[in-house]
């Protein structure tokens, strides 16, 4: 185990590029998410305002 | 269609002259800031020819940058670009003018004082030439590049940095070809390539950029 | 010209947002997989390379993101060209959604590429051809992100933004040979380029299923950023009214 | 003068436009043809500026078209551009040349020869001030220098946006005849003002409600 972990000396390297790459794709995955729940959210307060001026 | 041309160019250069100080300021920018390398790094002859290309074109490209960001903004503001617009004339040949005449008011002007600045960067003859004629192939490209970023941001507020944000990654390959050419000159080589490469570069802008900066005002106009 | 109805359908926003709702999962569940699969096999399964040992094995992260910069600003200026030309708010939606996501492959192939080249050349950042466009191509995604913010109008923001996309896409194959022209002339071909080591079987497929992996992720990411740009577009219809008559579902 | 064919026409359909959470108009179509005038009316933010922008081409609306003799605006380019004369809220004049140095430019641009807007300005009270900067013009005189530049070129449509406004009395008869000359003529104009326009056959009026 601990000689795939050094992965023949470019340990840094490696694990550093992948571990950016998560952390990027992790940012974009809540960030997509988040953008979505506030449209929703903002699209919900409209609906009810709306509905509430309609009654 | 030369009646629209030469109409737009005789208005916008005499209202170039009456507002020289729009003129000068780039071109004030332009020394100033050849001048700042050798305060700022050392009067050194090698160090100075050899950067002398590449400051010299990165300071004709700033200031031109300077004069791009109010190209469009005034004929906005005060309803002269919309009467352009609603009138019979095609945009692309009015676009193309506003260009021209952006261009003899500020790209024209550097081109003549570059050999004075150049001579402070202790640049060869070839140097100084191929600069000058660099400059005169490149600052035309700059300014048709410019105008499809002034017309994007012409309605937006404060839009300085923006404009040099879109324009100047479009604004590489000339700078390069212009600096390398200008180097390589200034070092006796023989720079027919990247010449070939700036003119094609100007006829490119020269045929796309109106189209497109025309469909940048109307959305601005919008 | 006449567009084939699907088209038409597939450009209505209430008919895309149910798709897009109902697509999402099942792009996303394949690409965690995928790429699960893709990272064991590069870090274990490719053997290492003769040349650059197990260092070359940054090429699963690098190349995709590369790959993605790339692909993700086509696919904004095909969405631009369509909301221009046939004036779909749709496709001018999927260029604002795409922007972003762009931009953060672009950044994430930068650095990677930079920290691939220290143990190649022994500095992190060097004026490779490759390198250059990419940093170059992350400006004119910076640019496209800040004049869309520049605008308060969505619609006008739309439209200028398809303008710079299509500039841009002009100029990127300019651009990229230009950068490549001026290190020739400045390195030479001495220094050692940062390509891609000769790639056998083995060493292959982990890649190949990466690059899927990483396109799967990003049509998730878009199909959820596009229906957020749908809805805040669409703010008035009625359909947004009766979807939100039904309790809300983020998935 | 041009020739004013008279089966020029103006018609917008269905046009749409929202302004952000407002509905400007919703649906809404008119029509314009020789010898009529169309005046629109509504409290302001009604969207009076905006429509004539739209029906000038200008702006795009949500939905909808505009054709003038069967040619949408937006693409038809020379000839509605030869026949409109537009006059909004800007001037459209330099501020850094003189009167007649913009007017001059305008008539060049028309290939025009000679000073055509000499007779205007004249009846316009603007004679004594045609060489002064408009920088240094009144409100009412940039105006007056405005309507002399659209008055100028000789157009068969007008749109024109509260013409009327910084207008003193004799300023208002002028502009009300010379518009009842067009309108003979077989000419067009819609025009946006606040105040009521003196009743004459061929004249219409579009209320705008307030945007909801």
């Amino acid at each position: 185990m601990s000689d795939f972990l050094a992965m023949g000396g470019y340990a840094e390297y490696v694990w550093s590029t992948f571990g950016l790459t998560a952390v990027v794709l992790v940012i974009n995955m809540v960030g997509a998410r988040r953008r979505l729940r506030n449209s929703l959210r903002e699209a919900g307060l409209r609906a009810a305002r709306q509905r509430r001026q309609a009654s | 269609m030369v009646t629209v041309v030469s109409a737009i160019l005789r208005r916008d250069l005499e209202l170039g002259f009456r507002r020289w100080g729009d003129v000068a300021s780039p071109l004030m920018f332009f020394a100033i800031v050849t001048a700042l390398f050798p305060l700022a790094l050392s009067p050194a002859r090698e160090v100075l020819q050899g950067l002398g290309p590449g400051v010299l074109w990165i300071a004709a490209l700033l200031a031109m940058l300077l004069s791009l960001n109010a190209l469009f903004r005034q004929d906005l503001e005060d309803g002269s670009m919309e009467q352009l617009v609603v009138g019979p004339h095609p945009l692309p040949l009015i676009m193309l003018a506003k260009a021209l005449a952006h261009w003899l008011l500020s790209g024209l002007p550097l081109v003549l004082l570059a050999p004075l600045l150049a001579v402070t960067y202790h640049l060869p003859a070839e140097g100084v030439r191929a600069l000058c004629v660099t400059l005169l192939l490149g600052t035309p490209t700059l300014s048709l590049l410019g105008s499809v970023g002034a017309a994007l941001t012409a309605g937006v507020r404060q839009s300085g940095g923006l404009l040099a944000l879109l324009i100047l990654p479009l604004c590489l390959p000339v700078l390069m070809f212009g600096s390398r050419a200008t180097a390589l000159a200034a070092e006796g080589e023989v720079v027919t390539g990247p010449l070939y490469l700036l003119g094609a570069l100007l006829a490119l802008a020269v045929t796309l950029v109106p189209a497109t900066s025309s469909a940048a005002i109307r959305i601005s106009l919008d | 010209m006449k567009l084939p109805t699907w088209f038409h359908k597939l450009g209505s926003p209430p008919h895309f947002y149910r798709l897009a709702t109902l697509l999402t999962p099942w792009f996303y569940v394949p690409a965690v997989l995928l790429l699960l699969a893709g990272t064991y096999g590069g870090l274990v399964l490719a053997p290492a390379d003769y040349q650059q040992g197990d260092g070359f094995r940054i090429i699963y992260v690098h190349v995709p993101s590369a790959y993605l910069s790339t692909m993700v600003y086509g696919v904004m200026a095909v969405a631009s060209a369509i909301g221009l030309i046939w004036r779909m708010k749709l496709a001018h939606s999927v260029a604002a959604a795409a922007a972003p996501i762009g931009a953060w492959f672009t950044f994430l192939a930068l650095v990677t590429g930079a920290i691939w080249g220290k143990p190649m050349w022994g500095t992190y950042w060097e004026w490779d051809p490759r390198l250059t466009s990419e940093l170059i191509l992350l400006f004119i995604y910076l640019g496209y992100i800040s004049l869309r913010g520049a605008f308060d109008d969505r619609d006008k923001a739309d439209r200028a933004c398809a303008v710079l996309a299509l500039v841009g896409v002009v100029n990127l194959p300019i651009i990229h040979y230009s950068v490549i022209w001026w290190s020739s002339i400045h390195q030479g071909p001495t220094i050692k380029k940062l390509d891609a080591p000769s790639i056998t079987g083995d060493m292959l497929w982990p890649l190949l299923v990466m690059i899927l992996a990483y396109t799967l992720i990003f049509a998730a990411l878009l199909l959820q950023r596009v229906r957020a740009e749908v809805l805040d577009r669409e703010r008035n219809a009625r359909w947004v009214l009766d979807i939100m008559g039904a309790p809300a579902q983020g998935n | 003068m041009i020739n004013l064919s008279n089966d020029a026409m103006l018609v917008a359909d269905e046009l749409t436009l929202w302004r952000g959470e407002l509905c400007l108009f919703d649906g809404l179509s008119v029509a314009v043809e020789p010898g009529q005038a169309l005046m629109v009316r509504g409290p302001n933010g009604a969207g009076k500026t905006t429509l004539l922008r739209v029906l000038c081409g200008l702006t795009r609306p949500e939905a909808g078209q505009v054709h003038w003799c069967g040619e949408p605006v937006e693409t038809s380019g020379e000839q509605f551009g030869r026949a409109l004369a537009y006059c909004g809220h800007q001037t459209g004049l330099k501020a850094d040349l003189s009167l007649a140095g913009n007017l001059a430019f305008a008539a060049r641009l028309a290939g025009l020869h000679g000073e055509p807007w000499r007779d205007i300005m004249a009846q316009l009270g603007l004679a004594s001030r045609a060489d002064l900067l408009v920088r240094h013009l009144s409100a009412g005189q940039q105006r007056r220098g405005a309507l002399v530049r659209a008055l100028m070129v000789p157009a068969q449509l007008w749109v024109f946006d509260e013409p009327f406004t910084n207008l003193d009395a004799a300023g208002r008869d002028w502009l009300e005849a010379r518009l009842d000359a067009h309108l003979d003529r077989g000419g067009m104009a819609i025009i946006a003002a606040h105040h009521e326009l003196r009743p004459r056959p061929g004249l219409r009026t579009l209320e705008l409600a307030e945007a909801r």
